[in-house]
């Protein structure tokens, strides 16, 4: 073995990273909200920033935040689009997201209260005793092949360093890129489908593009450049660009 | 000599944690003997020198807490005293549910715990238990240590157990009900993180 | 907490005869008060199963003594029994480093070795000293008797001894490193803090 592979096996690596609910549960904390629809809504966007600045500092902790970013998405498109109705799955999605993280934030609350008394008052055990006399006792499994196989047994079980999983670098899908897409297809054909934009969303991959699509979307009508338009519920929403008052209206 | 006596000085002797099966046999009692002995033991060691610690089943003796400083100085082991963030997490899941599969401390930080739970499992403050009640699975469970570190005698005695069992419960309930309805998509993705330890 | 339950807590913690003088000086209390203490922990101790014993002016806490034949049975079927598979590889590591810190020890097992550390020194398989490259810290080496129960006259006979060794002592840096980064988060992390506060 060369020292290069040996130092890649052997270490145990324990990274300082804060998961999604952490970062979401912070950023609602900072604004001293509950936890809810309402404050969840608040922070969707700062949420969404926080994961095109990821995607350059950390592209392989992405897609552990995207789960979260599509129920934050169907949370933030509910509260702008207020007549979107929502499949069971969808809501359940959100109030699974919400106790999920009452949960997460009352086991800080719990850590909060165990951190001032750790080390604080400890209770000791006895001292080890002094043996007067020791005996020897060895055991017939104590042999040098035994001690070998022990040994390397217990060294090849340490944990390895990670492989990058190379499905999950493929798949994301940068905010940015599909706000640009969608812009840039908008300024061709004035009133699009959103439906036929983003594929059905069949797949799970095609869910996300679907989801990072809705999002883009969101995005361009809260600057005032699209105006989303859903006729009924479940039904297709029509993205229109947004020329002027009167233009948008004859449409 | 009655049977709390006996089991006092065996947790003398042994020095270390004994289970009360294993009380039950040195001492040729039943169980339920046994636990009626400890409840007494329990009262009469209020207000001594010496604390009767309790973690599961398995009962053990230190030294009072409120005598910390001077024991810390008696003792020559550095100890390490800091906990991160993620630690802190990971234990007071483990603590205040007492024993917890990884695929739940996973679920509730919404990230990969195996690295945390390894680092705490080498401090000696969780240990890694087949679950009794599914043999297939693992559950990390609090130790003596993490309780002593603390200061309390038993998970009981954490800060705010009582209260908060009850509004912990409620809502993991509730997340339990809303998951069996997706239950699919649930263990999808709960097999996806246990393919990328 | 009173002067006789400190008393109660420093002879339990240190296990071996200490004399009345040596109590004044932890305890920082005068003779008389100590004196005084001692006799109010006699009556205390009446009719429990721990016992406090004093000979010439050293006290020690012990058991009764009509348990002593029950705790020979216990130590001899505690000592017959076979070595557990996680002894064994505590004693392979300590073996093939020719000594080992507890803290390696946890480090490569990834949990936390201490009672296993103390049935192996029991059964005379392992010894605990005083690390000479520092006098904090002990080191578990293995015994001569287990040297030459497996027929080598030093490790390096050991099977495979070469490859072992430089896994085992690049497992011992990389725990070294691990530990300086976390110092180094550590100091900077308070350094924030005290430029914040």
């Amino acid at each position: 073995m060369d020292t290069e592979t040996l130092e890649n096996v052997y270490t145990v690596k324990t990274p300082v990273f804060e998961g999604p609910f952490g970062i979401l549960l912070s950023m609602v904390e900072d604004r001293k909200l509950f936890i809810n629809d309402v404050s969840l809504a608040s922070v969707t966007e700062d949420y969404l920033r926080y994961i095109n600045l990821l995607e350059k500092t950390n592209p392989l902790e992405v897609a552990s935040f995207m789960i979260v970013a599509a129920t934050l998405i169907l949370i933030k498109s509910k509260s702008l689009l207020p007549n979107l109705e929502l499949t069971a799955e969808e809501e359940s999605d959100i109030s699974n997201l919400t106790d999920r993280l009452k949960l997460y934030e009352m086991y800080i609350r719990l850590g909060g209260e165990i951190k001032p008394i750790f080390g604080k008052k400890i209770i000791f055990a006895p001292l080890e005793r002094k043996q007067e006399t020791v005996m020897f006792l060895p055991d017939n499994q104590i042999t040098k092949e035994n001690m070998m196989t022990l040994v390397s047994g217990v060294l090849g079980r340490m944990p390895k360093k990670e492989f990058i999983p190379e499905v999950e670098v493929k798949k994301v899908i940068s905010i940015e890129e599909m706000i640009d897409n969608l812009t840039q297809r908008i300024q061709t054909s004035l009133r699009m489908s959103f439906k036929e934009w983003t594929g059905k969303g069949a797949t799970k991959e095609e869910r996300v593009t679907v989801i990072v699509s809705f999002l883009a979307m969101l995005e361009l009508v809260r600057q005032g450049l699209l105006e989303a338009v859903q006729e009924n519920s479940f039904e297709d929403i029509m993205i229109e660009r947004q020329i002027e008052e009167s233009v948008s209206a004859n449409i | 000599m009655n049977l709390e006596q006996k089991i006092e000085a065996v947790l003398f002797f042994k020095g270390e944690p004994v289970s009360r099966k294993k009380l039950g046999d040195i001492l040729e009692a039943g169980m339920m003997e046994i636990n009626e002995a400890i409840e007494r033991l329990k009262i009469s060691f209020e207000g001594r020198g010496i604390v009767l610690m309790e973690n599961e089943n398995e009962l053990t003796l230190g030294t009072a807490p409120e005598l910390s400083r001077l024991f810390e100085k008696m003792q020559k082991e550095e100890l390490s005293k800091d906990l991160s963030k993620a630690s802190l997490e990971t234990l007071s899941i483990i603590l205040y549910k007492n024993g917890a599969h990884r695929a739940e401390i996973d679920y509730i930080r919404g990230v990969n715990s195996s690295f945390i739970l390894r680092a705490l499992s080498v401090r000696g403050l969780v240990q890694k238990e087949v679950d009794p009640s599914d043999s297939r699975k693992y559950i990390y469970k609090p130790t003596f240590d993490v309780l002593s570190f603390l200061g309390v005698k038993s998970v009981e005695e954490l800060p705010g157990y009582r209260d908060t069992i009850e509004s912990l419960n409620k809502v993991s309930e509730n997340l339990d009900e809303e998951n069996k309805k997706s239950e699919e998509s649930q263990s999808s993705e709960l097999e996806k993180n246990e393919n990328t330890i």
